[in-house]
């Protein structure tokens, strides 16, 4: 399918929901402001002309200036896919939860919860899910400060593990 | 004067008693060997080879640390439950073994009733793993000692059924009975309705020993070790004698019912011809093991109770008919 | 009913019995490492799963902030360490598109015979651990004979037998050792002849059919809403293959079909991996007929910079799509790296699919997902 | 067995009477206990793979007496095979406890006995030598099954060196990948 076609389709299919809309062979890069995101995500879906329907990947990053949503959603069918980004307050990242649209986003977005303290509204179990649940920081956001790790038992523990009997 | 000891019943029963124990520890000690080398040849790989000769000591080397393991009782568990459930699996085995023949007067008490004796005596052991699936109060062993409860129970009535069979034939529920009935090759297995019921004995054995495919009340990658999870040591020890001596008694008992006992070839004493069979049965068992998968729980009572019940009852009738209309074994 | 019974079965009522919350993990002999399962029981059914991972979570994606690209590439290796090799791919490929290089058609060919190679690998080690996971202990070893011969291949040619960290920006380190080729193709004969002891123990066992068909069943729509892929996916009847949906190296011009099964059962993903394997197995054996000669990798600057944009790679490990999403700012060090591992979005499914369920089920049905919690924990 | 061992001398003049009994039991028990090293299937992340491998076919660890149980109750060695996070270590220090004393470790590959390539992260521990004692480590990433089996074997002899009264030596044994 020629690209301008294939930007027409999603362009299309978006409204005036996005920002931008690139075509790169059968890749199509969205960019999309935040109030719009959860309502540009479901044309993705929902829509014919885009039919994409299936969750590929979820991650944000972080510029020190800037934080950034990355979805990935794909057509299996038709054999495209959407990278669609949104960039965040990083004051107060926030975003609204998909979850219920994919289910398999559901981790995805615990995850980047955890990485870059991203809330993400809406979503059914926002939890810490890689790191202990009493970790303090968001490791993945450009002011974060890595601190030497310290006991990994917590507790009262034998001093002497070599005496333990 | 040794005699002069013996004919004193009580130290009689006693010595006999000695005996054996001394023989199905040994005997266990050759299985544990015996399934470790079989499961290595099914599984192209050698098994235990460097303690003592060709690795025949290694049973001896595991037997031995665990008698000086630490033995653990968990702070949460019923000790009274705890400490008593291995005898109440391992006393069970031992006494079957009383009234098993080796060979003709070779049997420690022998009586009228020794197949209805088997059978009680068995499903104490029971009761054993259940008080240690309950008593160890953890949540692996509490499911695998309600498992095995369901298990035992099930499987026991086929079982049950199966020996009732070869009770028609023999007209006796003494196993020297049973066995002499089969003397000169007559063996019981060559009769159709009991070698359906020999079928259903061996199959009821397998979930009685907790041997793959109905190992589910220790089923490693469920249960981890299902009701003796928590045990160490010479507990543990107990509960892997008893279920060798187990399984060894499974299979010569199936030798005396349905493959003639002591009876062989002449030359050899009958005693080996016993163990001979035996220990071919318990090959059978080990490589059965060794391939096949484990059933759910669900799929095993049903097999139990939608199968083998109904196939043991038909065996039974069947049996009883031959026995009354076609002569069967005996006038 | 008179009064006092019915008092009496009130009080029982009453009494509101729960379910028992079972731990499964982290340390269990099927959780495949060292996943937790915080099951809520009813007897033997479950009525609630809650996986907690993280067990095994180094920051890897952090640890590649702090590198210049290249460096990160030996520590992909430990991220599916059963597939090492197509985590090195797929690492070194979103840097080649992000950094925009090319790469020689003769190491594209080699790479697409390790990548093979090392699906097998994987797979056999997944049929060996599905089948103990089963009780059918014999499998793991069958299936461990062969790998060892595969990785015996593997080592041939990388030197390791795990972590090879084999594959550069740009191209490989060295060409194949004399010979491997015919060594690969003797193994590929060696591996077809005991595909036949598989289905016998296995494939064909009624024991082993009763405990897996119709178990964890996963529909089609439910498979893509999941965000499931690999054997997972396709055992659902979703076409979804990176190698012909996106093809990368030389799968475009190789002959080889796409396993996809109907049923979305615990046994058709088993059988969607054993099938796979010999489809592997048609792809070895055209990568030799048709390697070309020619240098095995293209030159590359000592200080690798790519230009500020972001890149990812899709690459079809053995366990689904693998993706390394890579954002450059310009400097030698990536900005963000993110790791899609395949067994992470896979095993998002799994609390949902256990309801109901038995216990063993659940062990069925965790094997047959085919996890690596390296990948997952990142 | 007729050997004369050198600390034998000590023991007999630390209890007197006794202490060539103990001395000879301590030969059988350490015989036996040094060639029935049950294992904890216990594998955390690449080594444990490795760890499958030296006990399948090819390498079978059961031709040393060594097998796998699940539970840490019916174990003796326990090989932690992989990176140990900061998550996971109160888990392995439970497992420690749980198995009846004598107990050994084995850290298998570079990870369990120093943090391997992970050191720079923030969070995994740099070394399950932090967390419990250590008998044996068998660097590599991962280490060959040679170098398992190897690491084994010495740590078998090291067991043969003890006595039942708990005399045992703490220093590690190092094994280069």
């Amino acid at each position: 399918m020629a690209q301008a076609e294939l930007k027409e389709r999603f362009e299309g299919a978006l409204g005036g929901l996005a920002e931008a809309v690139e075509a790169e062979g059968s890749l199509v890069r969205v960019r999309v402001a935040l109030p719009n995101l959860r309502a540009a995500l479901l044309a993705l879906k929902t829509s014919p002309d885009t039919a994409c329907d299936f969750p590929a990947n979820l991650t944000a990053f972080d510029t020190g200036q800037e934080m950034t949503l990355l979805y990935r959603l794909a057509s299996i069918p038709n054999r495209w896919q959407a990278l669609v980004s949104c960039p965040l307050d990083r004051e107060d990242p926030k975003a609204p939860s998909v979850a219920d649209l994919w289910p398999g986003f559901n981790w995805f977005e615990r995850e980047v919860y955890d990485m870059f303290g991203v809330a993400f509204e809406g979503h059914p179990d926002l939890r810490r899910i890689l790191l202990p649940d009493d970790w303090e920081g968001f490791p993945f956001r450009k002011d974060y400060v890595s601190k030497p790790s310290g006991s990994p038992l917590k507790g009262p523990q034998p001093t002497d593990l070599g005496e333990q009997a | 004067m040794i005699e002069q000891a013996l004919a004193n019943p009580w130290i009689r029963q006693l010595a006999n008693a000695a005996l054996l124990l001394a023989v199905i520890n040994l005997g266990v000690l050759v299985l544990i060997y015996m399934e470790r080398k079989v499961a290595g040849f099914i599984q192209s790989r050698l098994g235990p080879v460097h303690v003592g000769p060709r690795g025949w000591l290694q049973s001896v080397a595991d037997a031995l640390k665990l008698i000086l393991k630490e033995d653990i009782i968990p702070a949460p568990a019923d000790r009274f439950l705890f400490v008593l459930a291995p005898f109440f699996v391992f006393v069970p085995v031992l006494a079957v073994f009383l009234v098993l023949p080796f060979n003709a007067g070779w049997v420690a008490h022998d009586f009228s009733l020794a197949a209805l004796y088997v059978i009680a005596a068995g499903t104490v052991a029971i009761m054993g793993i259940v008080m240690a699936g309950w008593g160890t109060n953890n949540k692996y062993s509490l499911l695998g000692g309600l498992r095995s409860a369901a298990q035992l129970v099930s499987y026991e009535i086929p079982v049950v059924l199966a020996i009732l069979a070869v009770v028609f034939y023999a007209q006796s529920m003494s196993l020297v009975d049973i066995a002499e009935a089969q003397r000169g090759f007559g063996w019981f297995i060559f009769h159709p309705p009991l070698l359906v019921a020999a079928f259903v004995y061996m199959i009821g054995q397998l979930a009685e020993t907790n041997r793959t495919p109905f190992d589910l009340p220790e089923a490693e990658s469920e249960l981890v070790s299902g009701f003796h999870t928590e045990y160490s040591g010479i507990r543990f020890a107990m509960f892997f004698l008893a279920e060798f001596a187990n399984t060894f008694f499974a299979a010569a008992l199936a030798v005396v019912l349905f493959f003639g006992g002591w009876d062989g070839l002449p030359g050899l004493t009958g005693a080996l011809w016993l163990v001979a069979k035996s220990y071919v049965l318990v090959f059978v068992l080990m490589w059965i093991r060794w391939t096949l998968p484990r059933v759910r729980v669900d799929q095993l009572l049903g097999f139990a109770w939608k199968v083998l019940v109904p196939i043991g009852l038909i065996v039974v009738l069947w049996a009883a008919a031959s026995v009354v209309y076609a002569g069967g074994a005996k006038p | 009913m008179n009064g006092d019974l019915r008092d009496l079965h009130q009080e029982i009522l009453d009494l509101g019995t729960q379910g028992m919350v079972m731990n499964m993990g982290p340390q269990h002999p099927s959780t495949h490492g060292v996943l937790r399962l915080i099951l809520t029981l009813d007897g033997e059914e479950v009525m609630a799963c809650e996986p907690v991972i993280g067990y095994l979570h180094r920051g890897l994606e952090k640890m590649a902030e702090r590198r210049p690209y290249r460096h990160f590439l030996p520590f992909t290796d430990r991220l599916d360490y059963v597939c090492s090799l197509a985590n090195n791919l797929a690492c070194a490929q979103a840097i080649e598109r992000l950094a925009g290089i090319e790469v020689p058609d003769r190491a594209q060919w080699i790479r697409v015979a390790l990548m093979e190679l090392n699906r097998i690998a994987s797979h056999l080690l997944f049929l060996g651990t599905f089948g103990t996971d089963l009780g059918a202990t014999t499998m793991l070893l069958y299936a461990f004979r062969e790998r060892e011969e595969a990785l015996a291949l593997l080592e041939a040619i990388t030197g390791a037998r795990l972590t090879y960290n084999w594959i550069r920006v740009g191209g490989l380190p060295d060409d194949m050792p004399e010979n491997w080729d015919k060594g690969v193709l003797a193994f590929c004969d060696l591996l077809e002849s005991r595909v036949g002891e598989y289905d016998r123990l296995l494939t064909d066992n009624p024991i082993f059919r009763r405990r897996t068909e119709g178990v964890g069943v996963i529909p089609a729509e439910d498979a893509i809403a999941y965000g499931l892929t690999g054997p997972t996916l396709r055992a659902s009847g979703v076409e979804y293959d990176v190698r012909r949906w996106a093809p990368y190296e030389k799968y475009a011009e190789i002959d080889f079909d796409v396993v996809v099964l109907r049923d979305g059962d615990t046994f058709a993903r088993y059988l969607a991996r054993r099938l796979e394997l010999e489809q592997s197995v048609r792809i070895l054996r055209q990568v030799f007929d048709r390697m070309p000669e020619g240098p095995i990798a293209s030159k590359v600057g000592k200080v690798l910079k790519a230009p500020p944009g972001i890149a990812f790679s899709q690459v079809e490990s053995p366990r689904g799509e693998l993706s390394f999403t890579m954002v450059s700012d310009g400097s030698p060090n990536p900005q963000r790296v993110h790791i899609r591992a395949p067994s992470f979005a896979n095993l998002t499914v799994l609390a949902d699919l256990v309801v109901g369920n038995k216990v063993a089920d659940v062990v069925a049905i965790l094997g047959s997902i085919d996890i690596v919690l390296g990948e997952v924990d990142r | 067995m007729g050997e004369v061992n050198p600390d034998l001398q000590s023991r007999v003049v630390k209890f007197p009477g006794g202490g060539v009994l103990v001395a000879g039991i301590d030969e059988i028990f350490n015989w036996a206990r040094s060639n029935s090293m049950w294992s904890l299937t216990f594998g955390l992340s690449c080594c444990a793979i490795e760890m499958m491998a030296t006990a399948a076919s090819h390498y079978d660890l059961d031709r040393f007496g060594i097998l796998f149980r699940a539970t840490p109750r019916q174990a003796d060695v326990m090989i932690v095979a992989g990176w140990v996070s900061v998550k996971m270590a109160p888990f392995i220090r439970r497992l420690y406890d749980q198995m009846p004393d004598p107990k050994h470790v084995l850290a298998m590959g570079g990870c369990a006995c120093a943090g391997g390539p992970y050191r720079d992260s923030e969070t995994i521990v740099k070394g399950v030598g932090e967390i419990v004692p250590v008998d044996v480590f068998v660097y590599g990433c991962p280490p060959r099954p040679e170098n398992l089996i190897h690491g084994l074997i010495l740590l078998q002899e090291r067991i043969r060196e003890e006595s039942i009264l708990g005399v045992r030596k703490r220093e590690p044994i190092t094994v280069q990948g």
